[in-house]
């Protein structure tokens, strides 16, 4: 392995290696200056947003998201919290019944395990059952492939998107992070909005500066056009299936990559629009494979595409076993660019 | 629950004797233990009789505490509480008739049929939480609202209710330990009957009393006899007080049994008889109240009849309230999740008939 | 609705409404008498296992599962435990470790989301991380239809068969609790037994009396045969399934029921041999639609039976809204015999 | 972290100035004490370089806490730990090598290269857990193991460590509540070092000291100042014992200063430069337990330097050993899941190369 690669890993699960920084000359910004911009703005825009969680005051987070935050806004609105993930969900709920508008950060989306309950039983519930809003974000790096093993790199998004009342957020891009999120802070319900921690310092793109752009909660984008096969996708796994598209494109196999971005509600129509045009899909994704998020995706093509499919619906995903941390083992557990094309010419030669 | 109780005096009255409330707002207790207890005899019977879809959860003998705690506060203030508490609820407000209809599964119920008998709020209306199962899961969400009392410079408070049982939980600690960190205006509120369920305070807690827990947090605690609404009264009030002038929080420990099981089918065999009766006959909230108020010729005799009547009407209306109320409609159970489909705040749909 | 009907009602949500009782003359035994004597009798068997719980000591359980257990084997093997599950979850870990047997209840299955943490975080990955194995069993009620609204109907089951390393049953009949239970407990990994609150006392047979009969963990039972569909299903759904199946024989139908009894490990082997001899799947759950365990199964069906299928995978859940309270809106939340008979309808005619 | 510290006197030796330990004992705590330093430095310097996978995090400054406390164990004693307590692990026993293979994701860590840095532990050798980064979720397994020895009238006991941060979560409360009600045989040991990652104590608690907080679970808590190994020792050995013997649980509150930031990546620049300097100049337990046992004549330089070169050598084997040690075989990623697969009971496979 390079030294560089060997920096990179180094820097990679190193929380936050570098303070996140700024748009680059060319107006570009990474996933997380976008996303700390998101945040930025709307509590410019409005006054009711406020921030609460574990060192992202003074010290901005453990990825540096929220760097400067206090300086700008003050300790009322940037709310540094003792370890308490149960207490920290169930202030977001209850300020949230006072009309505020909390962003609730996990430092890890894998401590969410550790305020678990009043999510699911408080806050996913408290509006069907009362009529009473709650206009919450609980937001958190989640994902692996950084050398963070089990306990900072899962993907709890199957968790809360099986959970009912919670809205479950995965953005790939930049844009589609900071307009998501923007959405997500708007809206009147609990949402949990996962970023993905390989992607924060790794893809950048210019991103509209309007203080009003966002991007709609619960529509996919289809990420790349073709006719041959769909790749149904999010997060980092949608930069996988482009790179595997662009080479499998050589090879003469035209490649269609639907981006969720929202995993609940889900976009069934993007979806199946998609598979109509293609009649082949290949569901990729990060969470574990046994009721990951791709289990739905493909119980709902084989159940309302059905007529559609020349080939069985193909799933992608890494193994029901925890995150291992040996870059061998990393490495074996999550689909690459390899793995993918695989299971392409598999399904084309169906 | 020796321990628990060795310390309580039962003495009446308190500093003050009627803790500085006028002759009307006594009598208006008086009605609200007098309510609560016969809502709770009445609706047991009813679930007795197998008249009543789902549970029940007595909390006949702690309505000091229920009463006390809520007669505390103001309208703006706001209630966090256990499936327990119902009777503080319904002092702070909640109407008997949609409170029954609740118990039904009815349209009118608080919950539009959503959830049952005291699994209930009046958010809107009253300032009350809709009751969450988990023990103590509203202590963290009272966190939450204290702090946004503080931030919007209002002048309201959060107080909460939980059991004994509550104490031995994270949430109960994570919660107290971070309003206090902030000094955030609330009041914590543990009614200790002794039991978790069925599981005594020895297994509970090695401490004697929870009270002289609250020093942990560097806030300060008191226990107060649950069976003396007015002590329970005077307690909370001046913890209202604090906290709404940014004195931070206060826990208050309330002792009172729980006369009858966790819910109805639980017949508290684990509660000895002699504890039971001592509590009945000599620890009755309702009974030691109406007695003080008739002693001291607050009320006389004619004036406790009446309230007796009027409760007993009210009950009646709101049986019939209840009964008469539809059922939810059957496709709207999909409706209601999300802020934006606009069931909340729209008429709801009702099925015909009365189910 | 009937005076009786009424009873019912109040007596199902009036958890252990009557002491569990004891087998029939007959030799039947009730859903929860069986798991009450595979309990017991490991306990007989086996010093190492030893119960804790709230409430399962002097008061025998909130659903009287383990009456007469303390008076039995003492207060060192049945422990009351206060209020705090993550607490209760971690005590079975840690005496696992030093290899005890512990079996943990959670009053509800709905309060196993306040030990959700130890459970994934430690029980989970603890033996793939270590090489210690886990002999523990978290046992309790799951489950609707008993107008017990969304704090004690819930089925947890997918959040725990999404996560690594636990084992999860939701066995439907008598002998399959007790024998699978009793596999459960001599299994060296934490297995997770979702007992179903509407089938305790509602469903009897002989179950049988030898002290080894087991049912093995992972092993789909086909609970009746049929050849025109397959409704893959399990917990209290099965017993809808066999009525659904009743009926539809008149109509001409013929209905194969498959009851998985096991969620992890799935036993795909059964299932996918079902539907190679039908060509119609229909997937029946309880746990809510999106994420649920059918969305596992159907996936699973689209991919490796794709080539059997003569129609959709169709799916019949309950929608992802919290369990209401009226049995008014219960009923049309939770899948009834008239509703599968409508979706087996379409599925045969399609 | 003023009144964190305010009460601190950094006083040498303690009743009975060696605890009672033996020279050759002595010696292995200074051993232990510089090894562990010096691991610390080396690994941080390796990171810097880019040369390790993943995150480090240090325990530089604590090493009184870790080899203080694990030093009063027996080999049978069980001890849970944090991703903070490496020196604790290292002073109950883990190889160099081993830990050294972990780090770089090799076969022979104790994981297998499933988990690494400091998220170690050698439950069949040491009697150690393997680290859990939820904080404190090992606090409630300690209850278990400790239940364990009860049952089984076993003579061990369990110990744990956490930092001030973890005080703040439910599981701390929920698992002292526990063994205190069950007295059962589990040491709490709390590393207080002012923050929890970047926050201050004054954002965690509103009390002065973690030490008294034992008095909400009825159990005994003490102070002590974490830059004096000695004093760790003494006070640990001192509630190992009570344990041992049936006398129940009790809290420590070590008091010394992380010098690092939470990991590699943190500068740790909340930390006021003077309080650095004062700990690093004046407190470091390495430094001072060293001086001592100079002054007192229980070593010379020539074995300090003995020992100096010793640790170096161990260190440079160590690396060597987990450079060579081969990656795991890929394929054995969805291995050793569940128990009866028999991977962990096997010889593992080994990738060719050293990756
Ligand atoms: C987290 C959680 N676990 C278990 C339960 C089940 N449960 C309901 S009431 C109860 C006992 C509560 O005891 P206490 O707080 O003293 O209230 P009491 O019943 O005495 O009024 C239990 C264990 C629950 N509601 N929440
Ligand atoms: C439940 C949980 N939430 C968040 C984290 C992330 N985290 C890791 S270390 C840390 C700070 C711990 O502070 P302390 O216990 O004082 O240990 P120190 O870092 O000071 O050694 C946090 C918040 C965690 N490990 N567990
Ligand atoms: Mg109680
Ligand atoms: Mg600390």
């Amino acid at each position: 392995m390079s030294q560089t690669a060997k920096q990179v890993e180094a820097g990679a699960a190193g929380h936050g290696a570098e303070p996140r920084g700024k748009r680059t000359d060319a107006g570009e910004a990474t996933y997380l200056v976008a996303i700390a911009e998101a945040i930025w703005e709307e509590m410019e825009r409005d006054e009711r947003v406020y921030l609460l969680g574990e060192d992202i005051g003074v010290y901005g987070g453990a990825f540096k998201v929220t760097e400067g935050f206090i300086e700008r806004f003050g300790t009322e609105r940037v709310m540094d919290t003792p370890i308490c993930e149960e207490t920290i969900m169930g202030m977001a709920v209850g300020s949230a019944m006072e009309g505020m508008r909390p962003i609730a950060e996990v430092q890890y989306a894998d401590f969410i395990a550790n305020g678990f309950d009043e999510l699911v039983n408080v806050a996913g519930k408290y509006h069907y059952r009362s009529g009473v809003p709650l206009p919450m974000v609980v937001r958190g790096p989640s994902g692996g492939g950084v050398r963070a093993s089990s306990f900072h790199s899962q993907n709890p998004e199957p968790w809360f998107a099986h959970t009912p009342g919670l809205k479950v957020l995965c953005p790939a891009f930049p844009s589609d992070a900071k307009g998501l999120l923007k959405s997500a802070i708007r809206d009147d319900n609990p949402t949990i909005f996962f970023e993905h921690k390989w992607i924060y310092r790794r893809i950048k793109e210019i991103v509209p500066e309007e203080l009003d752009f966002t991007v709609p909660i619960g529509s996919a984008n289809v990420r790349r056009e073709g006719s041959d096969i769909s790749i149904v996708t999010y997060g980092a796994m949608v930069h996988k299936a482009l790179d595997a598209a662009a080479e499998l494109e050589h090879k003469g196999v035209s490649v269609e990559v639907v981006d969720l971005r929202t995993i609940t509600p889900l976009d069934t129509e993007t979806i199946l629009r998609s598979i109509e045009k293609t009649s082949r899909a290949l569901v990729l994704y990060e969470s574990h494979r046994f009721l990951g998020v791709g289990a739905e995706v493909a119980a709902t093509i084989a159940e309302d595409a059905f007529q559609h499919l020349d080939a069985p619906v193909m799933r992608l995903a890494p193994p029901n076993v925890p995150v291992p941390f040996s870059p061998a083992l990393e490495d074996a557990f999550l689909p690459d660019v390899a793995d993918i094309e695989q299971a392409v010419d598999r399904l084309a030669a169906w | 629950m020796t321990t628990a109780m060795s310390s309580q005096t039962g003495a009446q009255g308190g500093p003050g004797e009627f803790a500085g409330l006028t002759p009307e707002l006594l009598v208006d207790v008086l009605y609200k233990l007098k309510l609560c207890r016969y809502f709770d005899e009445r609706m047991e019977s009813l679930y007795r009789q197998g008249r009543l879809p789902g549970a029940i959860y007595s909390g006949r003998g702690q309505e000091g505490t229920h009463v006390g705690a809520a007669f505390a506060l103001q309208h703006d203030d706001s209630l966090f509480v256990t499936h327990r508490d119902l009777s503080a609820q319904l002092t702070k407000g909640l109407e008997l008739k949609r409170v029954m209809a609740q118990f039904w599964g009815r349209i009118d119920g608080y919950t539009r049929g959503r959830d049952g008998n005291s699994h209930i709020g009046d958010w809107q209306g009253n300032k009350t939480f809709t009751v969450v199962s988990m023990l103590p899961d509203s202590y963290p969400v009272a966190v939450g609202a204290a702090l946004a009392y503080k931030r919007k410079r209002e002048p309201n408070i959060a107080l909460a209710i939980c059991g004994d049982g509550s104490t031995s939980n994270g949430r109960w600690h994570e919660a107290i330990n971070v309003s206090a960190i902030h000094q955030l205006p609330v009041v914590w509120v543990v009614n200790n009957n002794g039991y978790a369920y069925s599981t005594p305070n020895e297994l509970e807690f090695k401490v004697a009393t929870i009270a002289e827990r609250a020093a942990a947090y560097g806030i300060p605690g008191v226990r107060v006899d649950g069976a003396n609404v007015l002590e329970v009264y005077e307690a909370t009030a001046k913890a209202v007080a604090k906290a709404r002038t940014g004195g931070g929080p206060t826990l208050i420990e309330s002792v009172a049994l729980r006369w009858r099981g966790h819910a109805g089918h639980d017949a508290a065999k684990y509660v000895p008889k002699e504890t039971l009766e001592d509590y009945q006959q000599n620890k009755d909230p309702v009974q030691r109240f109406e007695r003080l108020l008739l002693d001291k010729n607050v009320v006389d005799q004619q004036q406790v009849d009446d309230l007796q009547a009027r409760i007993e009407r009210e009950f009646t209306e709101g049986y019939d309230f209840a009964q008469a109320s539809p059922l939810p409609e059957a496709g709207d159970v999909v409706r209601g999740l999300y802020a934006e489909d606009g069931y909340w705040s729209s008429e709801p749909g009702r099925a015909g008939g009365t189910g």
